[in-house]
């Protein structure tokens, strides 16, 4: 076994309860998203991409999809000898029962035997629920020129908006003065991507400090990162630019869809030189019908369309019959608007079928409808 | 499981597809944007419980070599298992040499040691959906010593020159097997698929090169026909044949139409399966215009689109016409080009407002790499 | 996706106890056995062998190493495009909480939905922790053949023994009447291998009576087999001739590791159509030394020899120093025997070192001497 | 990561070694039992975190296409990396014109396609250790144009025939690279191993063929050697070359040598990768007897086996007698027989009684497939 310099540890355990009935029956970092990605599509290509070649992938909640969808481990070149995705669920140890994990930092401390068992120099932590690309190798090498015990990846947002985010605030020199959660008056607008680097060393220590501790909610933002600023450890800010988006709510992961019609996205998924890898469908390629008409969409193989398509986002499968006109929406793996049906500013989950005539969705809603029922014709019920 | 090996052959050394075969064998050529002609063989081995399959090769290996790998994409378990590439070692200078019976010849020793007791010999250059377990079935519970399976068609003076055609009998038997010369519109066209014992196989390679350096596997059933018992297997459904370059541009065209192509793809037991590039979706702009085409990911669409394949990672400028052509992967056309009856081979670049247009019955070709 | 006629579920949470410290950190299936392979591995490579694609592996306790082990399908060819291994641990699930596995059928109770998203018709139940070499393809076929609810493997004991197994007692058509777990006076020599294949539409009936009942014990032998009997339903047994090991213990684990150095041994691990596949080690082919003196053993890759070596079976990367002496006796990975040590009747764990001259064992000792810490040289302490 | 690819090249022309290379490139030779050559040049590249390797070969891939694969076992992240075979497409009939400088002008557009600056050059038919990301930090830093690694011997005389070696000045400037005659035992023998910008090795590329189109890429360097700034790198360690047979019979024994064998091997961070066969251990009987020798998974012994290597599968019966031999895998050596300073290629069949002694410093070679 080589030695691994760094292994990256996947926070994929979130209830992800905002995304509503697209997280009943899925976890969220598996729910689908432009076209023919997953979100944990992302974290695992940026993780190829960045030369990582160890992840372990932290689950808890409905997860058995997610568990088989990133056991596949070659969808992202992870299968090479030395490398893999590993599912951590809790398990039952020789001195203890079964636990639920109790926080973000709780999910690794459960883990330090696996993360041990490679002795690694340091620990990437992710979460699994954010549209990125980043270079982690990048960070790294950030990381170790300043010495850090630990790093994080920030993001300047708008100051309006800081007081929604984790802050950190920094000195003149990039270090982390203090953390603090949705601040009311924030002193910065550099919020934390949840993207961490900790040399393993010091954070074992923490994390078995805070195991131990009762008082604590075992979450890095709240008690570990805290803690090492308390005691005067080197934690530096790494700030990066590029697209990010937490898609937590449908209004945001409609919209991040939506994003990818825009030609100057800064996404790019057609980049060659940092491909989000995903599962292949065994499709064939999409077929346009004989009367169809598309004006800027984004589709995928295995997606049939035989009626109009405006500013949409087609998901593997997904089938648009004649007559039919989406606008605006959000057509999830296999979703199907009958013919004639009309579907604006919608997000269609999964095999949801849209009868023919129906009419869905507004074009001056506040909010994106999530359709998650199937839809009957005009005239049935 | 199966009973029986595979052997995947190459084009046979009459056929040649202009052009396009300079670049890669038949069976590595693109198709219908996604595919390569040799994932039709591989599937329908695979889901048929075949899993040990020799693919022959005889030049240009590389394209099928990456495509291949290890086969599990075609879900094969690799340790079970085995899909490799075979080459024809000893191929000599003069081609007529050069039979299938040589190659087999070249390669005995690895036909011996399969443990199954069948060989199932299937061309990498054809398209249709055939389970082979039940054709194996089929040909133990008939008796036979050679099972062939043909294709009935009735536009055999227009198509299907250059292959080979079955005479048989009211019992299925095979009295002879003969080029198409294209007298005749009603004709089994063989499809170049025997079952047989691979005993038989060995054997057959043993006579028929004792009887002419010359001969290849249907001479020797031809002169073997009245010691063995020969029998066709009508094939039905969807069927094409890559022999030239106007059946490779017709075939890709033809599966436009949806029932065809669901005839070949909809069965949902039996997935055809080839190897992810990771292209993204494809990015349709306001000006596009796109009607009755199948579009393979990673292309980015701005012009106007009939009629046509469009191959991986290909972008079409706006003001771009493109009618009845196929573009393989990764071409660029510019603003304002229109294309109509074309193939465009990989990586070509067609400079903006260049207007190729050839006649429906005798499509053009743009080489690999070209700027036009 | 294609349909999955049969997925084999391998139940491997037990914790093994009677292996004292072989399993105080590693769960007993991902125990090492026959010098290269762990014990997952037969069960794991008859699967592949049998043409089954799906195996989940239900773990739970102490299973850092045999959900990494198990986790790297390609070992087993099990990576191409529609197979995979699974891991499966107990799960939080959206209307109930996390729990452990309370026995064999609620393993496979609470993984419904696993088994469920590959829609198979045969559900194949298996142990981790048996040597043998089986084709589940043929079993079923003799299942399908007898149009059974359940087919449960059984292989003959010889009678004196028979009470310490479950029997299943037949008819004269091999119907299964009744099932005796460890009878004071057993009817018949057929004990249970463990090895079922259900039908799976029946089973999941049965699974989902069973954990509403808070009675069951949740056991397949106590209560699921009982259960179907008990309704009339078509259990047959199916016979197996062959190698056949349950390694529960010291003694027999030592014991079946010594049969592979009958060149008669009925398991044949050099059979070309029969591969038992494991991990490679990336080690060089075993070196012996210029004195030393090998009589029957049974060496893997990675190994030393410079002493002599009998009777004797020897893991990857285990060494016998200069005039040491190895009778009768497993060294597990990267055991050492060094200079002028004797070792005899014993099994050295993992990494574990026999100082110089030290004596270990005792060619009379009724049972199989465990060492499981290392051993100073003569003279130290 | 490395910002580099690499190529790995093929024997050279003039360098054969008899018997063996009849049936597969020497970068294919079984090595100590269990490797084949070219995994030494691929771990040392994918342990120097270069992920992109061409591997060129100009006849028989077959057995090296099937051990490369995809490049997983060498820990080759199978998506983000690229370990593929690339063919002399273009090879022709007279052997003297199928220099290293055509194999990469007719992949030229490969090379250019490739994201990376710098190109690393090594053989498949050396045994070494080398981190290239040393080497290639080594190059930058010094500002030269081409780096050649070599290493130091003082028995050229007698080795190292037809390979090259460095005449260097004191500051390892390099005057000129020259074939070893064997006229001086203390040399610098050339590697063949070269670190440059990949825009560099094109435009070598095209002054080679522009210069004479039997021209290689030494005889194009000794010509530009005025105009590039070319240094030599010493290497250190264990280093053999297999250009003979001779050669490659006395690296496999001589690394019977633990030192040896743990100076190329026992790097703890440096594994050396091959595939698996997924052989059962080594099963000793009672009346074997083995001192001074590696034995590879798979094979049984009875018979008495004195500093020797034994590959994958081999049976030695009861009474036969091995020394100073490589037996390549799956041979059945039968009772009785007495084998010295053999090779004894795969499958081979050593029947009853056979005594075959060669002398030491001319080792005798049994074909493959054989039965004697």
């Amino acid at each position: 076994m080589k030695h691994n310099e760094m292994l990256a540890m996947i926070l994929a355990g979130g209830r992800g309860s905002r995304l509503k009935d697209l997280t009943s029956k899925v976890a969220k970092p598996a729910v689908s998203f432009g076209g023919k990605y997953r979100i944990v599509d992302f974290p695992l290509s940026n993780c190829a991409n960045s030369g990582i070649g160890i992840v372990g992938v932290l689950t808890q909640y409905e997860s058995v999809l997610l568990n088989r969808y990133v056991s596949d481990s070659g969808n992202w070149g992870l299968d090479s000898r030395d490398s893999g995705v590993f599912v951590l669920s809790p398990r039952e140890k020789a001195e203890e029962g079964l636990d639920v994990y109790r926080g973000t930092a709780d999910a690794i401390s459960q883990n330090i035997d696996f993360i041990d068992s490679y002795d690694p120099d340091y620990v990437l932590v992710l979460s699994g629920d954010h549209i990125y690309k980043m270079n982690y190798d990048k960070m790294l090498d950030f990381h170790k020129e300043h010495n850090a015990d630990a790093t994080i990846a920030v993001i300047g947002v708008p100051m309006k908006e800081a007081s929604r985010f984790g802050i950190m605030n920094t000195d003149g020199n990039g270090n982390i003065v203090e953390f603090e959660e949705k601040p009311e008056h924030p002193k910065s607008n550099l919020a934390s991507m949840g993207i961490y680097i900790f040399s393993w060393k010091t954070m074992r220590k923490y994390l078995v400090a805070d195991m131990k501790n009762d008082q604590s909610s075992h979450d890095f933002g709240k008690d570990i990162i805290p803690a090492m600023l308390g005691d005067g450890k080197t934690l530096v800010a790494y700030q990066f630019k590029g697209y990010w988006k937490d898609v937590g709510t449908i209004d945001s992961l409609w919209e991040a869809n939506m994003d990818l019609l825009d030609s100057k996205n800064a996404l790019n998924l057609s980049d060659p030189s940092w491909i989000i890898y995903s599962e292949d469908a065994v499709e064939l390629p999409q077929y346009i019908g004989k009367d169809a008409k598309i004006h800027t969409a984004y589709i995928t193989q295995g997606c049939r369309v035989f009626g109009d398509v405006n500013r949409s986002v087609l998901f593997t499968n997904s089938m648009v019959m004649e007559k039919a006109c989406v606008t605006s929406t959000v057509l999830m793996d296999g979703a199907v608007v009958g013919e004639g049906a009309k579907v604006t500013r919608a997000l269609l989950a999964p095999g949801v079928h849209i009868g023919k005539g129906a009419v869905v969705g507004d074009a001056d809603s506040e909010h994106i409808l999530l359709v998650s029922k199937d839809v009957p014709a005009k005239g049935d019920k | 499981m199966c009973n029986a090996f595979a052997i995947v052959t190459p084009s046979e050394r009459h056929t040649t597809v202009k052009g396009m075969q300079n670049y890669r064998p038949i069976s590595a050529f693109s198709f219908l944007g996604r595919y390569r002609l040799i994932d039709f063989p591989v599937s329908n081995l695979s889901n048929s419980g075949v899993d040990r399959i020799q693919v022959y090769v005889s030049q240009n290996p590389r394209s099928l070599a990456e495509h291949l790998s290890d086969g599990r994409v075609y879900n094969i378990n690799s340790k079970k298992g085995k899909l490799q590439l075979l080459f024809n070692q000893d191929s000599v200078e003069n081609d007529i040499y050069n039979t299938d019976v040589q190659s087999y010849a070249s390669n005995i020793d690895i036909i011996k040691r399969q443990p199954q007791d069948y060989v199932i010999i299937t061309p990498g250059y054809m398209v249709f959906r055939q389970d082979f377990s039940a054709l194996l079935d089929e040909h133990v519970k008939s008796g036979a010593d050679v099972t062939l399976l043909y294709h009935k068609v009735n536009n055999a003076k227009e198509h299907f020159r250059n292959l080979t055609y079955l005479t048989v009998n009211r019992q299925k038997g095979v009295k002879s097997i003969e080029p198409n010369l294209g007298n005749i519109n009603d004709r089994n066209i063989f499809m170049s698929t025997y079952v047989m014992k691979k005993d038989l196989l060995i054997e057959l390679v043993a006579k028929a090169q004792k009887a002419s350096s010359m001969f290849n596997l249907i001479s020797i059933l031809n002169l073997e026909s009245d010691s063995l018992d020969i029998r066709g297997y009508q094939h039905k459904g969807y069927f094409s044949a890559i022999y030239d370059f106007r059946s490779y541009y017709e075939a890709n065209l033809e599966l436009l139409d949806q029932e065809k192509a669901f005839d070949l793809f909809g069965q949902e037991d039996w997935p055809i399966y080839t190897v992810t590039t990771d292209s993204c979706p494809v990015h349709y702009y306001d000006c596009s215009s796109v009607t009755n085409s199948m579009i393979a990911n990673g292309s980015r669409i701005y012009g106007t689109v009939e009629n046509s394949i469009i191959g991986r990672g290909v972008e079409i400028k706006s003001g771009a016409v493109i009618r009845n052509s196929v573009i393989l992967g990764h071409s660029t056309i510019e603003e304002n080009v229109v294309l109509e009856n074309q193939v465009i081979d990989k990586w070509a670049h067609i400079l903006e407002g260049r207007k190729i247009i050839s006649p429906a019955d005798d499509p053009g070709y743009i080489r690999r790499d070209d700027t036009i």
